[in-house]
């Protein structure tokens, strides 16, 4: 009888205690940390401590064995501690040096049997890190596209970027499946976006299937209106040319399917950001309005994703985020070199929209 | 089990492949005994498949959730179904849980063993670490499993399920003083106590939308705080930037590397102090005078790129705090927010009385004039910051925002105005005629 | 005649006195023969008691309008009622004309002082020179007078009313090459050339509201359109800015005043290139290279601070033409805009076909869609700029745009999007069960 | 019979037979200018031709006695020609410097007898110009405030700037009686703006005075709505807690008068610009949410004034305006440095504010 003696209302676990000693002991003491080599740091404490952390990407799709796997790592050099980056890669922490050399060397040497790597060191500094990304087709029923594979696919192209630090400052990629953007898409380096592109379909069945004023409601655009059925039963009407396919009536119903094959694909976005180091934090802009959906591997997106970083690589100034760059140097400076064409989709005509239209002469031919 | 091209393709590659994963979990469930398995064995195997089946078609094949959930609780559990169930029938029922990860994510593996027993016992064994919102997510169970499993994570495990729904969403904050040189607050601490103590509002939906609320211990902002929490809480300080002038000048001396050695990877020259800092530092706030760094902290925004630069010269103030913004949020529906500025500095000592108080006037608010699926950022776009710093009683100061209003219309009270607001348009008339 | 303590205080003090020279020409009318006079003689001694009761009372004392007009004229008069006629008879009516200005407001005294004739004969002999548009502003006559001053104006003076009410209003532009070295066009001849070609518009309401041009010669804005014009046209160029070398060496040597000495009325020390010019420029296209000033122009966005600076160095282009901005107005009601960039660059030659052709597109549109009183730019506002780029057949361009959109809120269309919107449900149901 | 023997359509007269013989034969071929005393500027042309402007400020509420005073000077000096500038100053050109030794002497001795000067020269380069401005209570039905009175309040005040050249760039001031704003007050560096604060009242034979539905529609927020008099008869109600007192109902309908001695006053606006020089034209900001309409002298008005202009001088870089320098220090040090109070009016509330919330940490103590 599970409802038996019931537990609840617990919260998580305590956080100290799954600490190791050198983090118990050094808590708020830390003074200052260096990052040897690309995904190792040592972080020096005022008690003289020091602890190293080997930083490894990993795809946050994760199973039981692989977790296994890291925990028999983590028993094996780090006292059975063990850590998750907020992006999701894993760290594993020693205090002395030579632990370091013989973790990594453990770390690289295992890989599947495909030859990809179980834990590439990596993801710090002046590079790319992992991905944040969300559900996609492995669980969610919104998606306009699929995230788990997008981001194994542009991985492998920048694993040399995971692996060094050779950009002007840290490049933060993100990938959300729908509008809804589970991830931090919005204020990201660079967001993969899936999106919709044709309206709902009405199930003829709509009046069992949801509660029709709520699904009205839904639309932030009043795009939805009640009609009926030619057998006379409660219905809705979508007014196709006001649609911007957010996709918010098929969250709220089931009975307004916006999935399509033909229509769904990803927007790419750039230049946003979250820390307030020199420039304020910033939204992600929409710079290609739909790439398609070309699975397993997005080729479109993965040349675009890259072409961004190279010609930001080669232009931008040490400590310049791609948005700071980007505004830099303008944004119609940015599209010519990144070679990327600039159609009416960009132009922002939502409700904050004025404040982004060009109200000077100062452009660049 | 299932023919998956394109998954396969997916196993090729450097970087980690969740196919070669799942296929080895896939191996592992087929040699797992029965009874050490409570749903499906090829659960695994039909994932991969229907993912196939979605890659094909171009989309997915997950129905609508429905109501599931272990008892007295609103949230915690996503509720799934494949729409092919009878081509994968193993993942008919495939609903989440999503287990509150201990602040900041430090594990001791022992946990992490017992949680993935659990997991392949009464679940499919794949999880993500960790979800968006920071959770735990176990990937994929049927909806019998759901009681079992919340009792062995509470008597077992002595853990509990995180949010979902229209409720407060679980914490998160970021690694701060654990091992971070800059962190201005205890963001686990703080995280810890705010999730204990509103386990209520966590499990129990009684609000317009989803809350969310994340801790970053300085402006770096490592929990992306600033664009992903209702309530972003954000370590500063208020006094000044602490200086050792004899590591700065190692630094000029090329003694250490700048930026903890972040930029390593390519060869910028030498550091020059003055291009670098100096010259990037957003308020021009700092100069080089007879040989020492001088930092008018009057002027500084504390916008950390001169202490990221040189951690082992310069550090952040003693006199801490947070910064606590507001009401950021995804597109839906109104386009996404960042979080606005509203207490620009608050102490945050346990057991933190001054945030919960201000955080309970928030949510009274919330509660009272948010609509169905309002998020706080929308409602305090529709009503305007100036009402909601009435609600909560915080007075209007420069510092919440870019810059003050451009447009003339003040909505002025009756209070403000002499004379008040009734009158005669007899009396108006005697002064002027029609 | 009326008693007017607080505007006699306005006697004092050293900038001119609208309140002495007004007594003056009270005092001027009290000599005038009647029969120079068709409007009442103190109409000036009434205008000020009328103004020392309005600060009485804290209280305008003209009434609304009226449509009062000339013959088959829309606009051009600004009916006006006092609402205490009875204290102040001679203002009982007391509308405006709106006359015509020259381009760029050259005049030759003779005509002034016919105006000034006419209008001491016809009306109040008060003027404002000139309306915020950039009209003559006649202050104050009767309704009877204005039919006989059209007729005076048209045929003894050659000249016309301008604009008001829902037409397009009198375009005005800055003195351009008539007196500086920095006009880019022809803003006169642009100036007149609209006004005229456009006279039906100008005196016949046919808009959903006003509708104002206005013509700056570079992008210093001195005639201020692209604040307040709905269609703003300001001279740029798309090649080189010219350099003076030499002169450039001479400002360096400091033997030229920076800016033409505008700021000689307080030591700012030696001029210093570097500080003041290279360092200011916003794109930061310049450098100094082997000591000669190198501009890399393609980065340029010809924002005239170098220009400005070292006008005897540098000059603008010689490919020049107009930047074309639509929409600026004041707050009422969707709040004050500037003038959204539409057309980068378009060529301005006389007879500005290229202009009038999108002008009158624009017209179109807005006649078609606007609301009763919508100003051009809130209808853009409303319909969204690609909206604007797609009637007035303008490609979509990154220049327009500050930063392309935020949010992925895309309105495609069908034909973007391959197979059509056209989708059946019972196809989906094959794939989908529901 | 004025109807007869129409001459319609013939519009303005064309400029170019109002332009001086100097200006006929430059035009378009200006090299550069010097500004050789404030006020005074010399166009020198590619011919070698030079042309002497003097400006001098004026009242733009002007008499037909003061236009002829003008012509006189005009036909002394300048061959019968004289110009007005955008912002209401007046230029008499001369073709010798000797000119304009001998006119300058003139325009300064022409004084009123109450000691005022009928033609102060000055309004060039870094300091205060004209005061660009409406009809106030001198003709307009809509106003809050009083503007002539007011310019001149100010600009007595304000004279040391208007003949100097001391300021760290041009200063733009610009009074509107309402908020209709006649003036560009919405990009000025200070703006005067005169604003009602109390809804209107309602006229008790509204029905008979103006279209009803006309009325209710002209409200932006929605606050009128349509009612019934104690005598049965049409009216409009409004939600006064809802007014922003814009006066836009007024403006569409007689009935609804918002005018109030005690509630209208002046709102103060700083750091708007036009020119797209270094940085991109920008609003003005309300920085004193209202002031007393204190007749004739506005001395509360004058002093925020003066004070801004003074801190400005005081504080701001070379080539920087208003605005620029208070982005620069940010605004919250200009409110400090300025000694006004903040105040939640000046926190935007309308439309498009949610773009002028701080979302960041980046803000001064
Ligand atoms: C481990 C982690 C915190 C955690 O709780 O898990 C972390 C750890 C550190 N961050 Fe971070 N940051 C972490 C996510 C973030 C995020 C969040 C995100 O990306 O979603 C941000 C905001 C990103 C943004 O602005 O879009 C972030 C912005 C920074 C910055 C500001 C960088 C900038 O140029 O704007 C610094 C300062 C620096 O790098 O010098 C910083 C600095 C650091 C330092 C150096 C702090 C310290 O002294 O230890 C840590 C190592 C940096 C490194 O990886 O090079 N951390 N850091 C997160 C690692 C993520 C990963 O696996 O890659
Ligand atoms: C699991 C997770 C994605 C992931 O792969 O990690 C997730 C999954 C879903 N999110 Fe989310 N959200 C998740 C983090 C987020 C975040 C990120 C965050 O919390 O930092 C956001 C953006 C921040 C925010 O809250 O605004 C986010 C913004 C949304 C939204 C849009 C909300 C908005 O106001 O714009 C929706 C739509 C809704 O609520 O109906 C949504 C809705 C959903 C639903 C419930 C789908 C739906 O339409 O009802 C998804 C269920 C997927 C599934 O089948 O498992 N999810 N969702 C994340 C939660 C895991 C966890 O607990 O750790
Ligand atoms: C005379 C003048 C002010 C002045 O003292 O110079 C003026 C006077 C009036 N304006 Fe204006 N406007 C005058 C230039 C402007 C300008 C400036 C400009 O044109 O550069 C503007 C701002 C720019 C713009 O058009 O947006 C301006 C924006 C308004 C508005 C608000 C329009 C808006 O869209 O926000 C109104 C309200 C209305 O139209 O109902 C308005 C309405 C009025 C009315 C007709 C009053 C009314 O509510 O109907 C005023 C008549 C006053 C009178 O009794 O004489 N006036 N008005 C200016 C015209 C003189 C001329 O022809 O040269
Ligand atoms: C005469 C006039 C044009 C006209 O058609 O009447 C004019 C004439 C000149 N302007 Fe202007 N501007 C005139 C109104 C404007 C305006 C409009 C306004 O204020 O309403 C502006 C935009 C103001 C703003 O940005 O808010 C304006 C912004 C400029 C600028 C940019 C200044 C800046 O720092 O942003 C320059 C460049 C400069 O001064 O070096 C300029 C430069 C000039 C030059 C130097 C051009 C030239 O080479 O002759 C002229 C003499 C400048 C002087 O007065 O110091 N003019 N100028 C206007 C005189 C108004 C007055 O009586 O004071
Ligand atoms: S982004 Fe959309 S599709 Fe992806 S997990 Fe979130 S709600 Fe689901
Ligand atoms: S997808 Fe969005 S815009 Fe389109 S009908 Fe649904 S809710 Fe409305
Ligand atoms: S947010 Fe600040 S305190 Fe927290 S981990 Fe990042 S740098 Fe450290
Ligand atoms: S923290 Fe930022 S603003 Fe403050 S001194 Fe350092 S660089 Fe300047
Ligand atoms: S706008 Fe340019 S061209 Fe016209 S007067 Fe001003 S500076 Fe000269
Ligand atoms: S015009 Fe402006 S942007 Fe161009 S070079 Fe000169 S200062 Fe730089
Ligand atoms: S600003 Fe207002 S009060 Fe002043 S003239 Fe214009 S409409 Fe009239
Ligand atoms: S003043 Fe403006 S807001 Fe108030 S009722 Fe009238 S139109 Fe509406």
């Amino acid at each position: 009888k599970p409802t038996e003696n019931r537990i609840t209302d617990i919260g998580p676990r305590h956080f100290w205690e799954f600490f190791p000693p050198v983090i118990q002991k050094n808590y708020g003491k830390w003074l200052y940390h260096d990052i040897l080599e690309p995904g190792i740091m040592v972080h020096v404490s005022e008690t003289g401590d020091k602890v190293f952390t080997v930083r490894c990407g990993g795809s946050r799709f994760m199973t039981a064995e692989n977790i296994r796997e890291i925990c028999d790592i983590a028993d094996k050099y780090c006292d059975g501690y063990v850590r998750f980056t907020t992006r999701n890669n894993i760290e594993f922490m020693v205090t002395s040096y030579e632990k370091v050399e013989a973790l990594k060397k453990d770390l690289l040497s295992r890989k599947y049997i495909s030859g990809s790597y179980k834990f590439p060191i990596g993801g710090t500094g002046a590079g790319v890190t992992n991905i944040v990304h969300t559900q996609g087709y492995i669980h969610c029923h919104t998606p306009a596209t699929d995230a788990s594979s997008m981001v194994k696919a542009i991985m492998d192209e920048l694993m040399d970027y995971f692996t060094g630090m050779t950009l002007p400052a840290h490049v933060r990629i993100s990938v959300a499946c729908c509008l809804n953007m589970c991830g931090a898409v919005h204020c990201s380096d660079i967001a993969l976006l899936g999106i919709h592109r044709k309206p709902p379909i009405v199930d003829d069945n709509i009046d069992s299937i949801c509660e029709i004023p709520l699904a009205i409601t839904a639309c932030p655009v009043g795009a939805i209106s009640p009609g009926k059925t030619e057998d006379g039963r409660k219905t809705v009407k979508i007014k196709e040319e006001r649609c911007m396919f957010c996709g918010n009536c098929y969250t709220m119903c089931p009975a307004l399917p916006i999935a399509d094959k033909l229509g769904d694909g990803v927007a790419v976005l750039a230049g946003g950001k979250i820390s307030n180091r020199i420039s304020e934090p910033k939204f992600s802009k929409v710079i290609v309005p739909w790439l398609p959906n070309n699975f397993p591997r997005f080729p479109e997106v993965v040349a675009t994703v890259k072409k961004i970083i190279e010609v930001y690589a080669a232009e931008a100034r040490k400590y310049e985020r791609i948005g700071d760059w980007a505004e830099r140097i303008g944004w119609e400076k940015f599209f010519e070199k990144c070679e990327l064409p600039f159609t009416e989709h960009l132009i922002d005509d939502y409700r904050l929209a004025y404040d982004t239209y060009r109200t000077s002469t100062q452009f660049k031919f | 089990k299932h023919d998956i091209p394109d998954l396969e393709e997916l196993e090729k590659g450097p970087w980690p492949s969740f196919v070669a994963d799942a296929k080895r979990e896939a191996l592992h469930r087929k040699k797992l005994p029965k009874d050490r398995m409570m749903i499906d064995q090829d659960v695994v195997d039909d994932l991969l498949g229907q993912l196939q089946l979605s890659f094909d078609d171009g989309e997915t094949h997950w129905k609508h959730g429905g109501i599931v959930g272990v008892f007295g609780y609103g949230g915690g559990v996503i509720g799934r179904y494949s729409d092919v169930p009878e081509k994968y029938p193993s993942v008919a029922h495939f609903h989440t849980l999503r287990v509150n990860q201990p602040a900041s994510k430090f594990y001791k593996t022992d946990f992490l063993r017992a949680l993935c027993d659990l997991w392949e016992f009464r679940g499919s064994g794949m999880f993500n670490m960790h979800g968006s919102t920071g959770d735990i997510i176990l990937l994929g169970t049927t909806t019998e499993q759901l009681e079992p499993l919340f009792y062995d994570l509470t008597h077992e495990l002595d853990q509990d399920l995180g949010g979902s729904g229209s409720n407060l969403r679980t914490p998160s904050c970021c690694i701060g003083k654990a091992r971070c040189e800059f962190a201005c607050i205890d963001t686990q601490d703080l995280c810890y106590e705010l999730t204990t103590h509103y386990q209520d509002e966590l499990h129990r939906p009684a609000f317009p939308y989803k809350f969310k609320i994340k801790i970053d211990g300085c402006p770096n902002g490592c929990v992306a705080s600033l664009a992903r929490s209702d309530m972003a809480l954000i370590g500063t300080w208020r006094d000044d930037i602490r200086i050792d002038q004899e590591a700065v000048q190692a630094y000029i001396r090329g003694e250490i590397q700048p930026n903890g050695g972040a930029h390593s990877g390519r060869d910028w020259g030498k550091f020059d102090i003055q291009k670098e800092v100096i010259d990037l530092c957003p308020t021009g706030c700092m100069v080089m005078e007879d040989g020492k760094l001088v930092i008018n902290n009057q002027e500084c925004n504390r916008c950390m790129h001169c202490i990221n630069t040189m951690p082992r010269a310069l550090r952040p103030g003693i006199d801490t705090g947070v910064s606590i913004l507001f009401g950021a949020k995804a597109p839906i529906l109104e386009g996404a927010q960042l979080a606005v500025l509203t207490v620009p500095f608050m102490k945050a000592e346990a057991p933190y009385d001054n945030i919960k108080e201000l955080l309970e006037k928030v949510w009274d608010w919330w509660i009272e004039e948010g609509k169905n699926r309002e998020r706080l950022g929308e409602l305090i776009q529709r009503k305007g910051l100036p009402r909601f710093l009435e609600v909560i009683g915080v007075p209007a100061a420069p510092q919440m925002v870019k810059m003050p209003r451009t447009n003339p219309y003040i909505f002025w009270k009756e209070e403000d105005v002499p004379g008040g607001w009734k009158r005669d348009i007899k009396d108006y008339r005697l002064r002027h005629k029609r």
